[in-house]
């Protein structure tokens, strides 16, 4: 075993043998993903799955950014909170909940939502950003701040019985903002807490998310860039499709782009989207 | 031309909630060739049964649909210039923003 | 709101509301959710999110069998179970955590392994069967007992860094060995424990489960029946295959079928795949 | 003939760990199509480099490894018997157990 040359403790190599024995995996990609650093923004539908997931396989470091308090409106999807975290900020009862299963690794609480005078510092910590949010104000802003910092962008959605997936601004691939230059109608932006979700519609998304991101954490196999994963629960039909590169005139990553730090710290993501940034845990249908 | 549609991401319930549609569809008068400028029109006037918007802009589609044409993204492909042929799968998705 | 009239007490609205909204799914879907009865084979690496769903989502009745204690060398894609669990059986483990997140269903605990002697009494008790078993005589044994009851088998498996899904013996489809009458050669037979895993590949297949499930239970949708999920983690890319109907020929569920309840009681799984049913848990690399 | 073979629940160790092959396949001498028994017999000559045991047995695949033609059971299609056109992908994959 020459996990020790690669300072995996005998603690650690007992812990995740069955990712140690896989050829395609090994120690290398162990490794490194301890090593890692992630940060999942949004501890819900998506984010549930995705951080127990991260938690449990080894990532070094593990942030969890959400502004919101566990409700019982949530438990039908939001695994990772027990129905004695209802009432608490949904960072903690996710961070208790990964602590549960692998007290080994580091976790950062952020209770805070993510706003444009925040998210350049705390997005700068890591390696790797997870968006598990459940708005396009929110969508466009982490696209926005990944590309300024550099940092590929795991990005799942999930509403009724459809999910998509899709790896954003990794290794010249495209942003957000390639794919969607303008915001879309506001009457186009339900969210799960008005329109509703079949609970494990994010579970799948969410378990992909972390797939993506371990992948990109270890250096293996082929990432979901330049592709998009869409899914259908009602017909358990999946489609992994091709999709645009970089463009050249995306105004945010494009060739001429003047779209720099103070920039995004004055944009109005709201004004550009027409929606809420955050909405209270009281906003209820 | 026998052309599989499909919609995703809520716009099928602009369709009368039904996904897949086969469909056939004419060349236009005085075209040699069906391209999506056609096809768009097509489906406008044959498929979109309310709420016209939230699918046409203009003359594409509204923003956040992404267009497929044989799983391939159609700004691959000449986006309103790509040229349709028989049995081809043409998905139009909304982009979804919840989790 | 007509959720009352369907019999869901005010309670029950409020916590499964965004599955209520939804018009695919809805009052009736939820209310046949919460009558149906669901029986988890296995709670390791598959029956772990597959559990958490079913819980969250509302089954009425789960029921959980396993007969192996928590491992630390688990822990990395077995998410349902907590550190603090390490040494104990591995159905009370996920029990407790089941009742965590839905203390309103009822759990019902089978801390033994499933035997010919005990299988049709364990699972004559429920509506629907998920195999999140391990190995070739339990997916045989699963999937003959739930011909001879008429039960509709969700069934996953995952190696590696590839998962495979389909619904059995349900509607008129194929059972376990339509498709599979000659078991596979030993040599072809690893085990997540023997050949490892990537952690995250049974949570994505897990997630399906729970999906035909409720798929199933709540009879929305088109379930996974004649038609197989290939998974491959390290490309990103998903298959829904059509596969064959119900063998005529089947020496189990086909037309000149002699093999019956006795027969079932007197069979001998191990000898016929030549593998052992259950490993104990010391049974380690 | 150009064709896609896919290798996979483990498979691929058998073809030195590569899942997806392009080949180019010859109709056999005096044959006038190429069958799925051809093609059998083809990739245990040309792409299983180690223990074709794990692969064929008899004159067919070993139990446990589906066959599938353009994502269709082969049993749907005639098994040995179907025929294999142009561009067709055939995949082999290994039922998996583990859990
Ligand atoms: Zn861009
Ligand atoms: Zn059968």
């Amino acid at each position: 075993e020459h996990g020790l040359e690669h300072g995996l403790s005998p603690d650690q190599i007992y812990r995740y043998s069955r990712q140690l024995l896989l050829p395609s995996f090994g120690v290398e990609a162990q490794s490194s993903l301890l090593k890692s650093s992630v940060l999942v923004i949004g501890a819900g539908g998506l984010g549930s799955p995705a951080l127990l997931y991260l938690a449990a396989c080894g990532v070094g470091r593990l942030g969890i950014i959400d502004h919101d308090v566990v409700e019982l409106n949530n438990m039908h999807r939001q695994i990772i909170h027990t129905e004695a975290f209802i009432g608490h900020p949904k960072v903690k009862s996710a961070a208790a909940a990964c602590r549960s299963v692998n007290s080994t690794i580091k976790i950062d609480e952020h209770v805070e939502a993510l706003r444009t005078s925040n998210a350049l510092e705390i997005l700068s910590q890591y390696d790797i950003i997870v968006d598990a949010t459940d708005n396009p104000p929110s969508r466009y802003m982490i696209s926005d701040c990944c590309v300024l910092l550099g940092k590929p962008l795991v990005s799942g959605a999930a509403l009724g019985m459809e999910g998509q997936l899709t790896v954003y601004n990794h290794n010249g691939g495209p942003c957000y903002r390639c794919l969607f230059p303008t915001p879309p109608p506001t009457t186009a932006c339900q969210r799960c807490s008005d329109s509703g979700v079949l609970g494990v519609v994010p579970g799948v998304i969410g378990c992909l998310q972390a797939l993506e991101t371990i992948k990109l954490a270890s250096m293996v196999g082929e990432p979901l860039s330049e592709r998009m994963l869409l899914f259908d629960a009602l017909s358990a039909r999946v489609r992994v499709v091709k999709i645009r590169g970089r463009s050249a005139q995306c105004v945010v990553c494009g060739d001429n782009s003047s779209f720099k730090k103070q920039q995004f710290k004055n944009f109005d993501y709201e004004d550009f989207t027409q929606f809420p940034l955050t909405a209270g845990p009281l906003n209820l249908l | 031309m026998q052309l599989t549609l499909e919609f995703g991401g809520g716009l099928e319930l602009l369709c009368e909630s039904v996904k897949i549609h086969k469909v056939n569809v004419d060349l236009p008068d005085g075209a040699d060739n069906l391209n999506m400028k056609h096809l768009l029109s097509w489906v406008r006037t044959n498929l979109i049964k309310e709420r016209p918007e939230m699918f046409i802009k203009g003359d594409t589609v509204r923003p956040g649909v992404l267009v497929l044409v044989n799983d391939c993204d159609w700004e691959l492909s000449g986006q309103l210039d790509t040229t349709i042929e028989e049995k081809d799968v043409v998905v139009f998705i909304s982009t979804l923003h919840g989790g």
